[in-house]
């Protein structure tokens, strides 16, 4: 059963139950009004906008714990325990932020100070949006999804840029601008190494790139090359160590959210691991096959395993590494990933001449 | 290296040094001790710029261990005791000035050695004595605003913040 | 809501209307008891969430940050219980203070105590911040931190185990759990 | 971006300890730097002087809380040059033992710190880990972690405890095995690399014209070394390498200190060895001659430490100064960091080694 059908199960239910209401207290023009389609449809996409934020966002929580829990084990400790399994911490982290004060500083520009973790956190749920589970679980399923993706994704570091810039702090504006300079350098590899899946897959749409890498292979196979040129662009874009510049703690204090306290940095948190979540998840879509896999169980928990274990390869870079500087990231970007992300472009490209594909 | 017998590749112990020292400066310097390693002299405050320079430029003392002031508020005097190293002779020298108390003046020697120049900032910030020639004689350890030399004896310790 | 009672209502500014209906909501929530029975329901939650998110600010004075440093190595680990070090003052909620305090740097103490946002505690760790320790004689540092900003748990130790430092969290945690009611209406 | 200040510090995540890094910067660029230090002044020399000769050293423990038993050393050893004092050939050896401890002790602190400046956890928890079992071994032979009051004027306060030899072993064992797979995280880690190599450059010459001791200055090539060059302890009979690297960057200095602990690790083993019987300890006087002077410098984990004590007749001293390793190598930063990036100042000063409680005193 698709995610549609339910909602509109659901919807339909639910609009029923309220007519039927209606009906017997008297006011049957609004019962008769509940049950047409419009309302009907109406109320199942918003259904379906619910069910697939939540489970977005439980996602990207249960990523704080993953991330939490397998450092911890590979610093030879235990993580986080509160609760059971150590789950509730990050609850926890969310409530607290909920009855903290709200600071703003005097010398901050407002408007833009607040506006920075809107922009962010509402990227990020613009994104979630867009992420196909499985054959028939998504909330939008469009022609050039893929594109859509990294243009939001790309909102991300312009609202770093002016929070930090907003912010009135030397070690803030500092953090924007390095995020600025690494969204130039790494953007243009993802889009490269993108590009050969789109050019092997002949579609922007998620649903059709999975699709035939079903009817052929993974393209993590043929186009290695290209799947680690975005892997590592990858953790540039979403800023974890070794590339989080922007809050690089050493040098930066907090980076471009010192200023930021409450429920402004719960979100920005929120929203950073929202980002780690839809990052990994196009990746398991453009290279890992997406929900493919043996049918004996649901094709969301297929993909669902396939991006936490690609997670918990970030997380094990984390702890493995240490941080880049500014410079180096930059020599990274343009001096090694781009010419490999080319030959990359051009292995699709003659993959695709040749009719392999 | 190998393993080394108690002199450097220099090879000029205390005594030598000592010696050359009264030779060069008989009537300012007064060598109190010398040993293999050791070498203790009191120097006159207008020759301590000259003889540091004679001892860097020809014995290499290249580390100034430390700068550090003495008050002796009875005697009506103030030292700056500087221990001065030479790592290829494996010496080092303990060098008293002594200054008068109620005009604590002497020459500074930063700009011989660079490793001297907070130590004398230091002591200045907490003896008052001056290093003139100094670039840039400021406190350096207590807060900004600080109106007494702590580690004078006539500065009583005690709560005071 | 029974409009007699307030014929001004209909005359005031979107702003004095709001903040005139922000009190008399408050006002009818106290006198007939649902501000306790809210209380008593959330109280215990939002207790529940600062004990066991209690961020102290990374800040290092001396000998008990070391202690400090050892506390979040593997064989204590304090990051079990939620005791996360984290930069900037705006995102912590416990000032750790772990060692003498000079003059010199007090007004910065206050300062980072005052950037941190309601609600944040202190916690005055070693000898040395809670009454001067081994330096009572000196003319520079502060004879205990509590003679410019409220302390919260005063650990004792030179320096303190790590076993103590996270004991005194523990203490914190009871303190929070404690003093944690009613929150929710008044923020 | 036009060249601003930077104020790096007091409460920073670089500063390991309490002082304010004030660079000014070109863009991400360093063209000025000026560190500010006295957060932690305390008037530690004029304290020392209104207390009783025992007193002081669990005072010069809290000078540098990294390495707490060299200091109090440093201090044992002034006041024995001062009074004369000859110290029993095992007290001499048990002291060698425990210095080499706390040398790697404290370079595992100070690799935990680079950890951290360099945004590697995982090298801070390991270090930290392995630092534990050190800190059991001293907590073993004195009850203490950090601050050991350990050494007495004229030897040590108690003989070495049971199972000494075996526990070290066991240690020492342990740890040179763990330390190779960590070296081996950071030594064949090609961003670890990145980060350190050709950055925070000092000639071997600046490093002695300003004052730069320790490791800091055998990783610009200069190959002087207290224990060497002039033998304290028992440390003229034991056979040992002064570790030294030609490059003078951060990561030279890196592996000084590396290669000191494994040094260390030969030196306590040999020490063990030979350790003679006898007693460990003896009866110092209580007074000081009036006017009468010593001096002592060590080799700290940081560089050269170094005790200046004038007695006056009384319990007391007239002066004590301290010389502090780190105050004198602080003043050779903006030669280290001129130059290079804002990102590079947690490398740079990471090797340093800062330790705040020695330089403001």
């Amino acid at each position: 059963m698709s995610l549609y059908s339910f909602a509109y199960g659901l919807a339909l239910w639910i609009c029923e139950v309220i007519a039927w209401i209606f009906n017997t207290i008297g006011a049957s023009g609004i019962g008769g009004w509940l049950v047409t389609p419009g309302v009907v449809q109406f109320l199942q996409v918003i259904i379906v906008a619910l069910i697939v934020f939540i489970v977005g966002f439980l996602v990207s929580i249960t990523f704080i714990w993953q991330e939490r829990k397998i450092l911890g084990r590979l610093m030879d400790r235990r993580g986080t325990q509160v609760g059971v399994l150590g789950l509730f911490q990050n609850f926890a982290d969310g409530l607290k932020a909920f009855i903290k004060e709200i600071i703003i500083p005097k010398d901050v520009d407002k408007w833009v100070y607040d506006a920075a973790p809107v922009i962010l956190i509402g990227v990020s749920c613009f994104m979630i949006g867009l992420i196909p589970w499985g054959p028939d679980f998504y909330l939008a399923n469009l022609s050039n999804g893929v594109l859509f993706v990294f243009a939001a994704f790309s909102i991300a570091p312009f609202a770093i840029l002016i929070g930090g810039w907003a912010s009135n702090n030397k070690y803030t504006v500092m953090g924007g601008m390095r995020a600025a300079g690494q969204l130039i350098s790494y953007e243009v590899p993802i889009l490269l190494s993108v590009a050969s899946v789109v050019i092997l897959a002949g579609s922007l749409n998620f649903l059709t790139i999975v699709q035939q890498q079903e009817d052929s292979m993974w393209y993590m196979f043929p186009l290695i090359l290209g799947f680690v040129v975005f892997l590592v662009s990858l953790i540039a874009e979403i800023e974890r160590i070794p590339f989080d510049l922007p809050e690089a703690e050493a040098e930066l204090v907090e980076g471009w959210m010192t200023e930021y306290g409450g429920m402004r940095f719960g979100l920005v948190m929120l929203a950073e691991y929202v980002r780690a979540y839809v990052a990994c998840s196009v990746a398991v879509l453009l290279f890992l096959g997406g929900w493919s896999g043996p049918s004996f169980v649901w094709p969301e928990i297929w993909f669902l395993l396939k991006v936490f274990i690609l997670f918990a390869i970030f997380i094990w870079v984390r702890g493995a590494l240490v941080r880049v500087t500014t410079k180096q990231i930059l020599g990274i970007g343009w001096k090694r990933l781009m010419p490999l992300a080319l030959v990359n472009l051009g292995i699709a490209i003659a993959l695709k001449m040749t009719g392999v594909f | 290296m190998a393993q080394r017998e108690g002199l450097g590749p220099g090879g000029k112990t205390g005594e030598v040094i000592a010696q050359a020292l009264i030779e060069q400066f008989p009537e300012y310097i007064k060598i109190k001790k010398a040993t293999h390693n050791r070498v203790y002299a009191m120097v006159d405050k207008t020759a301590w710029l000259k003889v540091a320079t004679y001892m860097k430029d020809k014995f290499e003392f290249d580390h100034v261990t430390a700068v550090s002031g003495v008050d002796w508020l009875e005697e009506k005097k103030m030292w700056v005791v500087s221990h001065i190293t030479s790592y290829s002779n494996q010496v080092t020298a303990e060098i008293i000035v002594e200054l008068p108390r109620d005009k604590p003046e002497i020459d500074s020697v930063s700009n011989l050695w660079g490793g001297a120049n907070w130590h004398e900032r230091e002591t200045y910030d907490m003896f008052g004595i001056i290093f003139l020639g100094h670039p840039r004689m400021e406190r350096i350890l207590t807060p900004e605003g600080t109106d007494y030399f702590p580690y004078r004896k006539d500065f009583v310790g005690g709560r005071r913040v | 809501m029974d409009m007699r009672l307030a014929p001004h209502a209909i005359a005031m500014s979107a702003q004095e209307f709001l903040a005139w209906s922000r009190d008399l909501m408050e006002q009818l929530m106290q006198a007939s008891g649902g501000k306790k029975a809210v209380d008593k329901i959330t109280a215990p939650i939002w207790s529940w969430a600062l004990r066991n998110a209690n961020y102290p600010l990374h800040f290092g004075i001396a000998c008990c940050a070391l202690e400090m440093a050892a506390a979040s190595g593997s064989r204590f680990d304090a990051e079990r219980l939620g005791m996360i070090f984290r930069s900037s003052p705006r995102q912590t909620d416990v000032l750790l203070i772990n060692g003498w305090v000079t003059a010199k740097l007090r007004p910065d103490l206050r300062r980072l105590y005052e950037q941190m946002a309601e609600p944040h505690w202190v916690v005055a760790m070693g000898e040395c911040a809670i009454s001067g320790g081994p330096w009572y004689d000196s003319y520079n540092t502060v004879q205990g931190v509590d003679t410019f900003i409220p302390v919260d748990v005063y650990i004792p130790g030179c320096p303190p185990r790590p076993e103590a430092m996270i004991d005194g969290f523990m203490k914190l945690h009871k303190k929070i759990n404690k003093e944690m009611k009613g929150t929710f209406l008044e923020d | 971006m036009a060249e601003m200040w930077l104020n790096m510090g007091p409460q920073h995540p670089m500063t390991h300890g309490l002082w304010n890094l004030r660079v000014k910067i070109d863009g991400e660029t360093i063209v000025e730097a000026e560190p500010v230090v006295g957060y932690l002044h305390r008037g530690w020399e004029k304290i020392a002087e209104n207390r009783m000769y025992p007193q002081i050293i669990p005072l010069a423990d809290r000078l540098c809380y990294g390495a707490s038993m060299s200091w109090e050393h440093l201090y044992c050893n002034t006041i024995e040059d001062m009074m004369e004092l000859e110290v029993p050939d095992r007290a001499k050896y048990i002291r060698s033992i425990v210095l080499e401890a706390q040398r790697i002790g404290s370079h595992l602190m100070w690799l935990a710190a680079l950890g951290t400046d360099l945004g590697s956890y995982t090298i801070f928890l390991y270090s930290v880990r392995e630092r534990e079992l050190f800190l059991d071994l001293m907590q073993n032979l004195c009850g203490a972690r950090l601050t050991y009051n350990y050494c007495r004027i004229g030897g040590v306060r108690n003989d070495v405890p049971a199972n000494f030899e075996r526990d070290f072993d066991r240690v020492l064992t342990h740890f040179e095995k763990k330390m190779s797979g960590l070296e081996a995280l950071m030594d064949q880690s090609s961003v670890f690399r990145m980060r350190m190599e050709d950055v925070g450059y000092i000639s071997g010459e600046q490093a002695r014209n300003l004052g730069v001791t320790g490791p800091n200055l055998r990783g610009s090539g200069v190959e002087y070394d207290v224990r060497k060059d002039d033998p304290y302890e028992a440390y003229a009979d034991l056979d040992f390498q002064v570790c030294y690297e030609n490059e003078g960057d951060a990561f030279a200095r890196y592996r000084v200190r590396m290669d000191e602990m494994y040094e260390s690790c030969k030196i306590i083993r040999q020490a063990i060895k030979q350790m003679p019987k006898g007693p460990y300890r003896l009866k110092p006087p209580r007074t000081a001659e009036k006017g009468k002077s010593g001096w002592a410098h060590v080799e700290d984990p940081r560089g050269e430490g170094f005790m200046y004590a004038i007695g006056n007749g009384t319990d007391r001293p007239y002066r004590l100064k301290v010389r502090s390793p780190i105050f004198v190598t602080v003043s050779a930063a903006p030669v280290m960091l001129v130059g290079y990036k804002v990102a590079d100042v947690p490398a740079i000063m990471g090797s340093v080694d800062m330790c705040l409680g020695e330089t403001d005193r």
